[in-house]
């Protein structure tokens, strides 16, 4: 069974293994990894650990409950996260695409609602900035 | 009366220089806003923290009218930013 | 440059390579893998091509006109595919999940609509049936 | 008049027991239609075609009505099953 947060590098042919089977003809991956603005290098993840592993859980389950054919799997990165790199592969399989579809985007929405999880971004010149979805991020910049 | 840990995490972490705290709150129905009364008076750079953060009790995210029972965990959370 | 057809199993990291970049931050990945019904052991998939080369690329152009920041890949195998193996695989990266989502949702969809590609189902009982989507399969067995 | 190939595929070419024919059209002004019906009275097997089968020339799909010119192909493509 794959962890739900890992601190290494995803493996989508792992997520893959757990949701994939010959009664699921249709599977959806979706990624979600650094992308490059402005200066910024990398991303540092950081978590309620605890709180983000029961909330992935619930997350699942709420999925699992809406498509009862489907199986998701959902892993997220911590630590230091590199241009390009993913931060998130969740994989969902079911027997026709459009559950495959929908159970992925359902559990990517959720986790940008409900997870415990704060990104700091890393510039170029070595500050850092958290960062805020529900506005801009916070410009003032601490020395790291 | 009730004994809570508090914890703070990434930007509140930093704010206030920790990551838990012990906090006792008063009364017999202490609420989650109680506990964050609390941590503003008691712990340096809380007072900086927003006036209604995100909070958790036991994993969960909670409003801040939630009742606090002795041993919880009251976690204050930043903006959610996964994914 | 991955082929549009092949006749080998698919690599979904050879498409993803095609398609990410550091300036998208949102991947979505289709599989479409053969199915478990009845007593099918696996589909023989045969195509026209030279016009499925066409049709493809005229899809990913379609695609790229409508998400210009979007690049999507898609590889379709031939020749026979057993249980749980991907038929197809379409990988579609974009600056932002919205634009993955739905590019990689309308390939498949055209897909489906404009590509000439047929399956023949393989029995167990070494008996074949062409696949007709617009309808039932035709159920008259033709010997192997 | 048109010399077209005439390409079968899937279930049309195990009909008809062949991948392609070489088809001469009659007149100035032949359609994807008149190939078919030189198809269906030339071609053994082919008479268990359906009566509109989709139709692409030069690789691309048209309607029965598409005009035909000297050197096209054109193939019969039983319901697509792609994906």
């Amino acid at each position: 069974m794959t962890d739900h947060l890992t601190r290494s590098p995803i493996s989508i042919d792992a997520l893959l293994a757990q949701v994939q089977s010959a009664e699921r003809g249709g599977t959806c991956v979706f990624l979600g990894t650094v992308r490059r603005e402005d200066d910024v290098t990398g991303i540092d993840y950081s978590a309620y650990d605890e709180m983000a592993i029961s909330e992935i859980k619930r997350i699942l389950d709420d999925a699992h409950a809406r498509w009862a054919g489907a199986r998701v799997m959902l892993q997220h990165r911590l630590g230091l996260v590199s241009l390009g790199e993913a931060s998130i592969a969740i994989a969902a399989a079911a027997p026709h695409r459009e559950e495959a579809f929908a159970a992925c985007r359902y559990v990517i929405e959720e986790v940008k609602k409900r997870l415990p999880v704060w990104k700091k971004e890393i510039h170029a010149d070595g500050t850092t900035t958290w960062v805020d979805p529900s506005g801009k991020p916070h410009r003032e910049r601490l020395p790291q | 009366m009730a004994n809570v840990t508090v914890r703070f995490f990434a930007r509140y972490a930093e704010l206030t220089g920790r990551e838990s705290a012990a906090i006792v709150v008063p009364g017999n129905s202490a609420t989650v806003a109680d506990v964050l009364e609390c941590v503003r008076e008691t712990i340096p750079g809380a007072r900086d923290l927003p006036p209604r953060p995100l909070t958790a009790v036991n994993l969960q995210q909670v409003k801040p009218d939630a009742r606090v029972r002795d041993g919880d965990e009251v976690a204050l959370l930043p903006p959610l930013a996964g994914g």
